[in-house]
């Protein structure tokens, strides 16, 4: 048990934890925050895995950019105490059973691994060698994905023009 | 085993010096701001305790220490007592990477002048200033107050929307210095600073930054006049406090961070590398408090506008032809 | 283009005046060292003033108490001998007070005034309950010549009770006619 | 030396499974795409695990990748939901499928 083990222990108690809490919050505020804590947790990882720059870009964008978003738009919509029944019966019982597969297929897949691994050892990436491997070898992928980034962008502006053009006014909404 | 227990000590008179000298100066930042600002509006400022009001930041702290800590009924109790540490905590954590000079050596060990060197800094800075919106949102919504609301929702609009001009503008810097990391840009202007290189760089960056620590042509978000105190309505004591050293610690962080990437960090002739820092930061604190003094609040349309439809496509020509000129 | 300089040019005169102001002389009055001496009709300490022959000018007849908007006056009439009405005793809470002015506009008699005596502030607030004795002047204020008691209701040499300009005639009190 | 990388894998699995049932049990359209983004997440928590256990940048570079597809896709995501707010009023999956609030 070296400290790194430790580390990684704690983490993952952190990380599972503060998610299981979140993903049974009714107040869509505080799933937020715990799933913030997660990402930030998720984060710590990356950097105890040698992935300096993930784990900030882990922050700046999961923690920081995505998560805000979810907070601003559940401050704008004003919709806690939506869900009457947290866990309706008719939703409950089919997540349980897809969970309950997928599980036995985890436990199973780990326990056929007999493949006798070591223990990983520790590692980092300096964000300049980690740079230059990226746009050498993963270039034509960096291309697709800021496609997708600028497709997603304009998407999402059509999205907002057209919310804003034939839609009921808003004190309507607000009932 | 001797080795590592004092290097943790070193590391620990370290983080007590520079929190020390951040939250001190941040005090007297705040006497600095308020007796400037009379004068330039041709009033005096605050010259009741001490010579000068020196004592003014003193007798604050002590009455915000004194008032009672009210926490409203409807709050959402937890989220309103932590969001101003967050505000606060989240800026003095920023002051970790900057680097305030040389290494020095003390007592045969060499001691690097800044608190921890990482080489993502510039991203650990932008991580912590992402997280610093957290605690407007958050202190905003659960206030459970329309006007806390409304100045949480534009506190994080605002923070979000122009962190990608500060990101955006910080780029060319980190092109030319070749590192994320503060003490490596910093050694990288050891001839000339990169304002030189970089003038439009340098304005967005300060234009940014100061819509980032919500300073007064983009305070928005506590906009006395239409929204009581925006976010912070309904703080009182201590924990109005915390917000209100988290802004200017963020100040002097920011004004740290210009110095670091555009001013040529803690070099300059004669004077010790902490001393031409700190004249630095002093310098941006008065240029945003002579700014604060000037411009009137930006309406939120110009605001958004001013960010998405100038600052960015002009950081991102300027990282275009940034390029291309270390390219040719 | 030309839009663009005159911006620039614009927010250049901002930042130089601003910047010229700091070299400029301080407009501010320093209070306790320098008080301002306040016009004579400003609003603030309120006074019960005397007749020119030094009886009380006050005939308690409410009006001032109904017409503050704050209810902050409060008093007890009674009747001398002689049938000239007075207040047995008269408080005004200047906690209360939002020195509106009403009161004097409203008084008949000219008896309560407000002062420019600014300076009215107390550690305990219910020593800002002022008594009869607390506001009884030795003057007559803002009116120094009138005396109630010699205008209402009496004979001039212009003309009888009730001939004078604007005036009523006397009220039968023998009648419940209206 | 860290941890044996199935223990990662179990970590991961784990944070998949609670995405998965956050976004198979609620009704809340924004906390299903909350569950996706917590399964995202996990995805990219094993990449970065398995480039240490092979020492090779390539889960690394993937993880980048989840990265930037969460981003895009979080923000379609919310888009939608917010038309879909305006429109009708809810962010009920359940209602919104039933005729009571149909899109018009």
């Amino acid at each position: 048990m070296t400290i790194y083990s430790t580390l990684f222990y704690l983490l993952a108690v952190l990380i599972l934890a503060s998610t299981a809490i979140a993903v049974t919050r009714r107040n869509m505020v505080h799933a937020v925050i715990y799933l913030v804590i997660s990402f930030f947790g998720s984060a710590l990882l990356f950097y105890l895995f040698g992935a300096p720059l993930l784990a900030a870009l882990e922050v700046i964008i999961y923690a920081g950019a995505i998560m805000i978003l979810f907070l601003f738009i559940v401050m704008m919509l004003r919709m806690e105490g939506l869900e009457d029944r947290l866990f309706p019966l008719k939703q409950w019982l089919p997540a349980v059973g897809v969970c309950f597969v997928y599980g036995m297929v985890l436990v199973m897949l780990i326990v056929s691994d007999t493949t006798d691994a070591p223990p990983m050892p520790a590692a980092a990436a300096a964000p300049a060698t980690f740079g230059q491997f990226l746009f050498q070898r993963h270039w034509l992928a960096i291309e697709i994905v800021s496609m997708l980034l600028l497709i997603a962008l304009v998407g999402v502006l059509r999205l907002g023009r057209d919310a804003g053009g034939k839609t009921r006014p808003e004190s309507e909404v607000a009932q | 085993m001797s080795n590592w227990i004092a290097g943790f000590i070193v590391l620990m008179v370290k983080i007590a010096v520079v929190l020390g000298a951040l939250l001190l100066s941040a005090a007297y930042l705040v006497w600095a701001e308020r007796k400037l600002l009379g004068r330039l509006q041709v009033r005096l400022g605050p010259n009741r305790a001490g010579k000068f009001g020196l004592l003014q930041p003193i007798a604050d702290a002590l009455k915000m220490l004194c008032k009672e800590d009210i926490v409203p009924s409807a709050a959402d109790r937890v989220i309103f007592l932590l969001a101003p540490a967050v505000v606060a905590l989240t800026a003095l954590l920023m002051f970790a990477v900057v680097p305030f000079g040389p290494p020095i050596v003390l007592w045969g060990r060499e001691v690097p002048q800044v608190v921890s060197d990482i080489n993502v800094a510039l991203l650990y800075v932008f991580a912590l200033s992402t997280l610093g919106v957290y605690g407007v949102a958050l202190g905003g919504w659960a206030s459970n107050s329309k006007f806390a609301l409304l100045g949480g929702i534009r506190g994080a609009a605002q923070m979000i929307s122009y962190e990608l001009a500060l990101g955006l503008s910080l780029i060319p810097v980190v092109m030319m210095a070749g590192s994320f990391s503060l003490v490596d840009i910093v050694n990288a202007q050891a001839e000339m600073p990169y304002i030189v290189f970089q003038p439009v760089a340098f304005a967005i960056f300060v234009i940014a930054a100061m819509a980032e620590s919500k300073r007064i042509p983009f305070d928005l978000p506590e906009a006395e006049n239409e929204l009581g105190a925006g976010f912070h309505t309904e703080y009182s004591g201590m924990r109005f406090g915390l917000f209100f050293i988290g802004e200017y610690v963020h100040m002097q962080v920011l004004g740290a961070l210009t110095a670091v990437f555009f001013l040529g960090g803690w070099r300059g002739p004669l004077l010790p590398g902490p001393i031409w820092l700190f004249i630095k930061i002093i310098l941006v604190a008065l240029i945003m408090i002579w700014i604060r003094g000037t411009l009137p609040r930006l309406r939120y349309d110009q605001l958004m506008a001013l960010g998405w439809k100038v600052l960015i496509p002009a950081s991102l020509v300027n990282i275009l032809l940034t390029g291309a000129f270390l390219l040719v | 283009m030309a839009d663009l300089f005159d911006g620039i040019k614009a927010i250049g005169t901002g930042f130089s005046t601003t910047f010229r102001h700091l070299f400029r002389r301080p407009i501010t009055e320093e209070y306790p060292e320098y008080k301002r001496v306040l016009p004579e009709r400003s609003r603030a300490r309120i006074i019960l003033t005397r007749n020119p022959d030094g009886g009380e000018r006050c005939v308690a007849c409410y009006l001032c108490s109904a017409v503050c908007p704050v209810s902050c006056i409060s008093m007890q009439s009674a009747e001398r001998p002689d049938g000239h009405r007075y207040a047995r005793w008269f408080r005004i809470n200047f906690g209360r007070c939002i020195y509106c002015g009403l009161c004097e506009e409203a008084c008949p008699t000219s008896a309560i005034q407000l002062t420019p005596d600014f300076e009215n502030c107390r550690q305990d607030i219910l020593s800002l309950v002022f008594e009869k004795e607390d506001l009884l002047v030795d003057h007559c204020g803002k009116d120094p010549e009138y005396n109630f008691y010699r205008h209402a209701g009496v004979a001039t040499p212009d003309g009888g009770k009730g001939e004078h300009i604007g005036e009523d005639a006397p009220v039968n009190i023998k009648s419940n006619l209206p | 030396m860290i941890v044996p990388y199935s223990q990662v894998l179990v970590l991961a699995g784990l944070l998949f499974l609670m995405g998965m049932f956050c976004l198979l049990s609620r009704r809340n359209l924004i906390m299903m795409v909350l569950g996706l983004e917590i399964m995202l997440n996990a995805s990219a928590v094993a990449f970065v695990g398995a480039a240490l256990r092979w020492q090779h940048l390539d889960g690394q570079a993937v993880a980048i990748f989840i990265i930037a597809v969460a981003a895009a896709e979080v923000s379609i995501g919310l888009g939608l939901i917010v038309w879909i707010y305006r429109r009708t009023g809810t962010v009920d999956a359940g209602c919104i499928e039933s005729d009571a609030c149909r899109i018009d």
